[in-house]
């Protein structure tokens, strides 16, 4: 298949050694096998996430966002702007749509701007990584390249806000997306499609500053899992694969459960399915091992 | 049907519900001709679903009894049921109609006898019950179907299905090799009835109704108080056929919100207090009722029997728009969510059954309505534009409730009369 | 005049409606609600919220200035958008919930130890100082805000946490001394203080 | 008229020719039936079958024909033969439908086929082709009384249709409450502004209508007649007294608004800057006529603040003011609010309510009220409280659970309710002198007295000379509406419709609807009656109540029961049919304690001669027979429909339908006690405040009727049980024949009629 390019917006988390660095590692291994090219947009800035609210303001947050774009239009121009951060999606998005639809905005906006030499035009289109799969490959075309299709592993496919509210996934229901169990089993696992918390908010915007408010969240979240019967969760965000990866341990030491249910991303699955080595997937990158997954990457393919 | 004669002094109207049967009749017994114009096998309607009105709780079969009555006696009034409206050309005064007449396969020598269905053993899921249950592949549409005729479904012909009922039938009646026709009639106006259609549930996904059994629309929850609807009349949920005593009610399903249907569709508030009535007559003290609603819209003299339906301690009224709705997997009841905003209090209720007092849009799409209109951002359409002959009557004018849709149906038959009897002055 | 005369005044009259749609983000929408509840209900930390927000629109159309600005209430929205998918008036009440955190906070009428308001600060300017954000910086920043002594109490009792990230090298001690940042800090500085004049005079502040 | 030849024809089609003899059946309809001519059919709905009727009448001068097949609900129009007298015997839903196909019931079936054959046979012969009314009236001119838009309306579209109009209005010029309006509520796309009403516009197109005739200052002092035919008295504004013929009456006599006065909590009539919506718009009015903004009544002062109060003495649990709600009130109060804000945004005006009741696209106007800044907020108001120049409007707010207050508001509106102009409420003296004729004077007695102790009386709208009373019927509240939700516009008085906010509160856009259906149905009533038809719910039946004079004992049952008022009394207190506005229910034939009242094609004769046809068997062979008078608008329907079901009743009951259990004479049951049944089941509809009976009274004097026969049956010693009454349902599919099985079995119980053999 014809190679395709994006320009790319990581995000804070994806960083080298930050919380989402895995994330990073399985994008760029899976996105070989399909012969992606992502660029770094040059010299890209936080996205102000929605938490940054109580001093950004309306004007600074989507000045932020602004720049992140003015820079992909002047150095990869004609590229859509791919993030693979779900916050950094949505609030890319949402500075879109707000300088589309408020002239004075955008004006005030490239005013700012201009004391960093850029300008915006609002040309490029933001997008989901998950988008790009979805609607530049579709399902069968994901299928194709698995050599080491997931089987019998079952995973709790968990959505959880921010790519899935306001804006979604093209032809998905905010209240049941379906586009993780499809994902799943395009690459051979087992879909626990009754999963029932799939939408459920993991407080993550607040788990530091209310960390027992969201950390019941959590519990929801991985609880439901394990009834469902599920081995793994898998997600599409960082933030949310962070909060309810690491903080398990700190509700089985507060509430006496034994939570242990690795939490991992799509991209991770499909560097696996594809062939991809542990650390070409990020495993290592794991606080809870995914074993399972781990001797799948080990099993060798029988050409 | 082609002997159907007609002229430019003929009233065309189209929709065999409530209005359009009510404004055909009354221009009928004024003495003009009328062509009525059914798409389905039988004349009747969304009222002839219901099970009771509100607010005297009598029965609609019991307003279309008479009405059929009058239109067997009425000789000017010809039906055309199985038929379609493609195409209305020309202009006030002077229009022809182009009308789809989809085969039935069965004649006017039927006698209902029955002896067709006996023979067919296929079914099909029935409309006639918003597909809660099967039906025979040869049938007759209900009890008070007119014609009280039978009909086949497509789906069997060329089929042994079909061969077996041609089999039974004594009276020559069933015709395998009727065709689709295209026939054109004139007329001097057209009334446009085709009435309103239950909006699509499934859009509304906090409410699960595409995923959860025990989740139903308030038309569909008619049929099961119905004696003749899928459980005889008995309020029984669909998950596990176990009596519904506890009901949640859930009003604006789709209306004042625009995400769905930005009116208001009038009759919902109405209708699930009537429906609260389903409930206490088949469980007495053990059936338990809760409304869950932003404005109680009973308006003008209805406010009666919403003081009526307050006054029952079964009944119990939350200001609050649900949240969403949560399925218990292991028994199949609805958890509703919500915040009752008078005075902000959280609740997670269990129930029974979950009712969506579904709003009422235009069954057909103003865009698709072939002739000149006006429509609203709704899709309803003006019932009398300026220099138009054709008149909008009922539901398809707006979101009325059955007395109402009748005076804009019999206002509507006046309006056509005044073309035809200027058309008839002019030829005099 | 009794007291509640006194109160009722200010009540029910347009002022403090129309301060909020001058100066709080999105705030034109509030008068727009008609009070059908289904963002209260549809909230996942709704059982937090004093006020929900449907009722805090109601307070601001009420005139009740002081019990809305001082609430903690808006402080508690998880960005989960829930409710302004669900609002039948198309309310985007997330973006007006951290609009009146916003407008409390400058005003420095939120409450003072209100711990989002701490974090959502602390994000911000950990973010515009290098362009990026330095989670670790970020996390100790938020438990050394109560001092010396309650900050290692904290990290202390959540050290098993960094050092499984730290393990699954998804931590970086180093951040502490140098940690990501983008190239042109400068004129990221120079662009958003800019910005922040511009907003105070968008929202006359 | 030419002289009777009958002829039966039973049909063997649909399996009755499997399940019974139908040799035996023809046997039967010649030896006994003394039928001139009977013929079998294997399918005599086919076309061969009718034609070969069609053929009889026209080759063997057939007058009278007896069909032996399926219900008369059935392959109605097959079987219409208007030449001729037809009956129909159901065998199909009545007996093989109704019985199980089994060795045991065969006989008992037979029996059923055969009695309902005689029945046939018998009912035919007593029957005639309706001649027609001979006392029909042309006069095809509509009377619309009031000059609102309701009235107007309908005089405008009358004449659009190309009928002569005469409009009389009370007050001195045209227009009624719209003319008092600023603007109306958005009525169209885009629903977002107060619109001009065009009340000058329609006042104009009244006055250059050639054909209305339009009386100003003028109100009707007397209307005697029929449709068709009905005479007007006006007295006009000279004094004067003009006369008018006319064939139809539209009354559109409107609404007054409810008296704020009462409402002493919110001090109207304390301050000027209490208004009601009425008020208000007289402000806006005034207003817009100087170009300024709408000031301060009290003082002129600047109005910045204003509040409107909902629901002001409605929806009243009280009992004190109105219990209703008058439906246009939210839109009102939002288009009165609008007033304020599109003149200057910074007024505060907020609306008080409970539920903000805007259906349909009054949803947009709603919401465009809250674009342009109007506040709602869900509260019930406590009291208004005028101090100097402002008011306090105290109230609990629902949302925020709290007790609260607005101060200093410059303007309170009171949404004030309407209370109909429907003249005077006749049913109480109308159900005294019910009573009376039934030889129970003491409602009577009391009525007279509270009329002697001067209870206030309304001023008649008609005057009607009716023998019922000078008004149409009223329903609950004072509303001059038909009952009924299919058939909105069947009031209780033929020829005579009600129209606009006298029929039910309404807004400008419903009442010019309604208005407009209005005229159709009077319209349609001078149609009918020039040919002598019946209208809704027997529309076009030609026949008419004939009664024998020479018989009347004066006793004025049927002028007091007609549900329709048809009857009046001449100086001799004989009974005077007007044949017009006769419904065809039979009620006074039902009523008629001497029977002189028949129909050509329903009579007592009719239905007595089916019940003494039936071949009773002795008291030993222990087949009991039940007579079933059934409705045939809704009981009747539901046998056939239980039987479509196959739900098996008793194969010893013997089903005749009537037009109206009003219609039922205690006659018939007396007849078939004496010929030996052994029980008489009455089905009709439900009565009291949900009546479901097509005529409205007809199933309640039944019962009151039933009621009384007790003691008849005492006198003959027959026990009370074997006559019933019962409320039957359409619906009622699974329920009737439970009540059939149910009844047979108590019959079983007290065993069989000792009346056998005496016939």
């Amino acid at each position: 298949m014809a190679k395709k390019e994006y320009a790319f917006y990581p995000g804070c988390s994806s960083q080298l050694r930050g919380s989402a660095s895995n994330y990073l590692t399985s994008v760029n291994s899976m996105c070989k096998t399909l012969d992606v090219k992502l660029t770094q947009i040059p010299d890209w800035n936080c996205c102000g996430a929605s938490i940054g609210y109580a001093e950004s303001g309306e004007l600074p947050r989507h000045v932020m966002n602004a720049r992140n774009f003015a820079l992909a239009e002047k150095h990869l121009p004609g590229q859509d702007v791919v993030a693979t951060c779900a916050a950094c999606w949505l609030n890319a998005k949402e500075s879109k749509e707000k300088l589309a639809h408020n002239e004075d905005l955008k004006r005030d906006a490239n005013v700012a701007l201009k004391e960093a030499g850029l300008q915006y035009q609002g040309a490029s289109a933001i997008r989901h990584m998950v988008e790009v799969l979805i609607e530049d490959f579709g399902y069968d075309e994901l299928k194709k390249p698995v050599v080491k299709p997931l089987e019998g592993v079952k995973f709790a496919g968990y959505v959880g806000c921010q790519t899935n509210r306001p804006f979604g996934i093209n032809g998905e229901s905010f209240e049941n997306p379906v586009y993780l169990d499809k994902l799943v089993e395009s690459v051979g696992g087992e879909a626990v499609t009754a999963y029932d918390q799939k939408v459920t908010c993991c407080g993550g915007a607040l788990a530091f500053s209310e960390p027992d408010k969201s950390q019941k969240q959590i519990r929801d979240i991985v609880e439901s899992a394990y009834d469902h019967g599920a081995e793994m969760i898998v997600t599409p965000c960082p933030l949310c694969q962070a909060n309810v990866e690491i903080y398990q341990s700190e509700i089985n030491r507060k509430q006496g459960t034994k939570f242990n249910m690795p939490v991992l991303y799509y991209s991770q699955l499909m560097t696996v399915a594809y062939g991809g080595s542990a650390k070409q997937a990020g495993l290592d990158g794991q606080v809870i091992r995914a074993r399972k997954l781990e001797e799948i990457a080990v099993k060798v393919v029988k050409k | 049907m082609s002997e159907v004669v007609a002229t430019n002094q003929t009233i065309l109207v189209v929709g065999g519900g409530i209005s359009g049967m009510t404004a055909a009749l009354e221009a009928a017994e004024c003495g003009k001709d009328v062509v009525l114009i059914e798409k389905n096998p039988t004349l009747g309607g969304r009222t002839a679903l219901l099970y009771r009105y509100f607010p005297k709780l009598c029965h609609p079969t019991c307003g279309l009894e008479i009405n059929l009555r009058r239109i067997k006696s009425n000789s000017r009034l010809r039906v055309l049921t199985l038929a379609e409206v493609t195409a209305i050309a020309g202009s006030r005064g002077d229009y022809t109609a182009t009308v789809r007449l989809t085969p039935r396969y069965v004649n006017e020598n039927c006698t209902a006898c029955g002896a067709c269905a006996d023979a067919v053993t296929a079914t099909v899921a029935n409309p006639s019950n918003y597909n809660l249950n099967q039906m025979k592949v040869a049938y007759l549409p209900h009890a008070m179907a007119y014609p009280q005729r039978y009909v086949l479904d497509p789906s069997i012909i060329g089929t042994p299905e079909a061969g077996k009922a041609k089999a039974a039938c004594k009276y020559d009646a069933i015709d395998l090799d009727m065709k689709e026709q295209t026939i054109q009639l004139k007329a001097g106006a057209v009334i446009w009835a085709t009435g309103w259609k239950p909006y699509d549930a499934a859009k509304i996904q906090p409410y699960g109704y595409d995923r959860f059994a025990n989740v139903v629309t308030s038309v569909e929850f008619e049929r099961l108080a119905d004696p003749h609807g899928p459980t005889g009349g008995k309020i029984l949920r669909p998950s596990d056929g176990k009596e519904a005593k506890n009901v949640a009610f859930i009003q604006c399903a789709g209306s004042r919100d625009e995400n769905h249907l930005r009116h208001c569709s009038r009759i919902c508030c109405m209708a699930s207090l009537k429906q609260t009535n389903y409930v206490r007559e088949s469980f007495g003290a053990d059936g338990k009722s809760t409304i869950y609603y932003i404005d109680i819209r009973a308006i003008d003299r209805f406010e009666d029997f919403y003081a009526k339906v307050l006054a029952d301690p079964g009944v119990k009224f939350v200001k609050s728009k649900v949240a969403k709705i949560e399925e218990d997997q292991q028994t199949g009841d609805v958890m509703l969510h919500g915040v009752d905003t008078e005075g902000y209090h959280r609740y997670e209720n269990r129930h029974d059954l979950a009712v969506l007092a579904i709003g009422m849009e235009p069954s057909v799409n103003a865009a698709d309505i072939p002739a000149e209109i006006i429509a609203d951002s709704s899709g309803f359409i003006e019932a009398s534009a300026v220099g138009s002959g054709l008149f909008g009557a009922g539901c398809a004018t707006n979101a009325l409730d059955v007395n109402r849709a009748v005076q804009s149906a019999t206002a509507a038959a006046l309006r056509a009369i005044q073309v035809v009897n200027k058309t008839a002055r002019a030829e005099a | 005049m009794s007291d509640l005369n006194q109160q009722a005044l200010a009540r029910y009259t347009n002022n403090f409606l129309k301060e909020v749609e001058a100066h709080v983000e999105e705030g034109e929408w509030v008068k727009m609600c008609m009070q059908c509840g289904v963002c209260a209900g549809s909230c996942p930390f709704g059982p937090h919220w004093e006020h929900s927000p449907q009722k805090l629109f109601m307070m601001i159309r009420a005139g009740k200035r002081d019990e809305v600005l001082r609430s903690d209430s808006m402080w508690m929205c998880t960005s989960c958008y829930n409710c302004v998918v669900r609002c039948p008036r198309k309310l985007p009440i997330t973006q007006i919930m951290h609009g009146l955190a916003t407008y409390a906070h400058r005003l420095g009428l939120a409450p003072k130890d209100q711990p989002t308001r701490h974090f959502s600060a602390l994000f911000w300017n950990n973010c515009i100082k290098t362009g990026r954000v330095n989670e670790l910086k970020l996390t100790l920043g938020l438990y050394f805000k109560d001092g010396l002594i309650a900050g290692i109490k904290q990290a202390w009792s959540l050290r098993h946490i960094g050092l499984g990230m730290l393990l699954a090298k998804r931590l970086n001690p180093f951040e502490l001394l140098k940690g990501h940042d983008c190239k042109d800090k400068a004129g990221i500085q120079r662009m958003l203080k800019k910005a922040h004049e511009l907003e105070k005079q968008r929202r006359r502040l | 008229m030419a002289e009777m030849k009958t002829a039966a024809y039973i049909c063997k089609g649909c399996g009755i020719g499997e399940r019974v003899n139908a040799a035996q059946m023809a046997g039967i309809a010649t030896k006994e039936g003394k039928m001139n001519l009977v013929r079998e059919h294997d399918f005599l709905c086919n076309a061969a079958g009718v034609q070969m009727i069609r053929d009889d009448i026209a080759k063997e001068a057939v007058t009278h024909v007896m069909i032996a097949a399926c219900s008369r609900r059935a392959k109605t129009e097959a079987f219409q033969f208007p030449t001729a007298a037809v009956a129909r015997a159901n065998i199909r839903e009545g007996v093989i439908w109704s019985q199980p196909d089994t060795p045991e019931a065969k006989e008992t079936t037979q029996e059923m086929a055969d009695d309902y054959v005689r029945m046939g046979c018998a009912e035919v012969k007593k029957m005639q082709l309706p001649a027609g009314n001979p006392s029909v009236g042309h006069n095809k001119r509509i009377l619309v009384v009031g000059g609102g838009v309701s009235g107007m309306t309908a005089a405008l579209e009358a004449a659009k249709t190309g009928y002569d109009v005469v409009l009389v209005e009370k007050a001195p010029q045209l227009g009624g409450w719209t003319a008092k309006l600023h603007k109306r509520v958005a009525y169209r796309e885009p629903y977002r502004d107060p619109a001009d009403t065009g009340i000058e516009q329609m006042i104009a197109a009244v006055t250059a209508e050639k054909s209305i005739k339009v009386y100003l200052n003028s109100t009707i002092t007397a209307t005697s007649g029929s449709p068709g035919q009905f005479s007007i008295q006006i007295s006009t504004e000279s004094g004067s007294t003009a006369a008018e013929e006319v064939g139809a009456i539209v009354q559109a006599s409107g609404f007054s608004l409810y008296d704020a006065h009462k409402l002493t909590e919110f001090s109207f009539g304390k301050s000027p800057n209490i208004v009601d919506q009425a008020g208000l718009e007289k402000l806006a009015r005034e207003a817009a006529a100087s170009r300024q903004p709408i000031r301060r009544p009290s003082d002129g002062g600047e109005v910045k603040s204003v509040a409107f109060v909902q629901c002001a003495g409605q929806r009243d649990t009280t009992g004190r003011h109105l219990a209703y709600c008058s439906g246009f009130c939210c839109n009102a109060s939002i288009k009165q609010a609008m007033y304020f804000k599109d003149a200057n945004p910074d007024i505060n005006t907020v609306v008080i309510y409970t539920d903000l009741r805007t259906p349909g696209n009054g949803e947009d106007f709603y919401r465009s009220a809250q674009t342009k800044g109007v506040t709602f907020t869900k509260g019930k108001v406590a009291s208004v409280e005028p101090t100097g120049n402002t008011s306090t409007v105290r109230f609990h707010d629902l949302i925020l659970n709290e007790d609260t207050a607005m101060a200093e508001v410059d303007i309170v509106v009171l949404a004030t309710g309407q209370v109909p102009n429907s003249g005077i409420d006749i049913d109480a003296k109308l159900n005294a002198e019910i009573a009376a004729a039934a030889g129970d004077n003491a409602p009577l007695e009391a009525y007279n007295k509270s009329q002697a102790a001067g209870a206030v009386k309304p001023i008649s709208i008609l005057n009607l000379t009716y023998r019922q009373g000078p008004d149409v019927p009223q329903l609950k509240h004072g509303f001059a509406d038909s009952h009924f939700i299919c058939f909105p516009y069947e009031t209780r008085r033929t020829g005579i419709y009600a129209a606009g906010p006298v029929r039910r509160p309404m807004d400008i856009a419903q009442a010019e609807e309604d208005a407009t259906g209005a005229t159709l149905k009077a319209i349609q009533a001078v149609e009918n009656a020039e040919l002598g038809r019946a209208a809704h719910p027997r529309s076009g039946d030609l026949s008419f109540p004939i009664v024998r004079l020479e018989g009347c004992t004066q006793c004025k049952r049927c002028t007091v029961e007609c549900p329709f008022g048809a009857i009046d009394e001449d100086e001799k207190r004989y009974p005077v049919f007007n044949e017009s506005r006769c419904r065809r229910c039979g009620t006074c034939m039902g009523a008629c304690p001497v029977r002189v009242i028949s129909f050509e094609n329903y009579s007592v004769d009719t239905v007595g001669a089916q019940i003494k046809a039936v071949d009773v068997p002795d008291e030993f062979s222990e087949k009991p027979r039940i007579l079933i008078l059934a409705c045939e608008n809704d009981a009747y329907p539901a046998l056939d429909m239980a039987s479509m079901q196959r739900n098996v009743y008793s194969a010893f009951v013997r089903t005749i339908p009537v037009r109206c259990l009003g219609s039922v004479n205690t006659i018939w049951i007396t007849d078939a006690i004496n010929a030996g049944y052994d029980g008489v089941m009455l089905m009709g509809c439900r009565h009291g405040d949900d009546y479901q009976c097509h005529f409205v009274k007809g199933s309640e004097l039944a019962a009151y009727r039933m009621s009384k026969i007790d003691d008849t049956l005492k006198q003959m010693a027959i026990e009370t049980e074997r006559v019933a009454t019962y409320e039957v349902a359409i619906t009622d599919i699974a329920r009737v024949p439970q009540l059939i099985n149910d009844y047979a079995k108590v019959i079983e119980k007290i065993g069989m009629s000792p009346m056998k053999g005496f016939a």
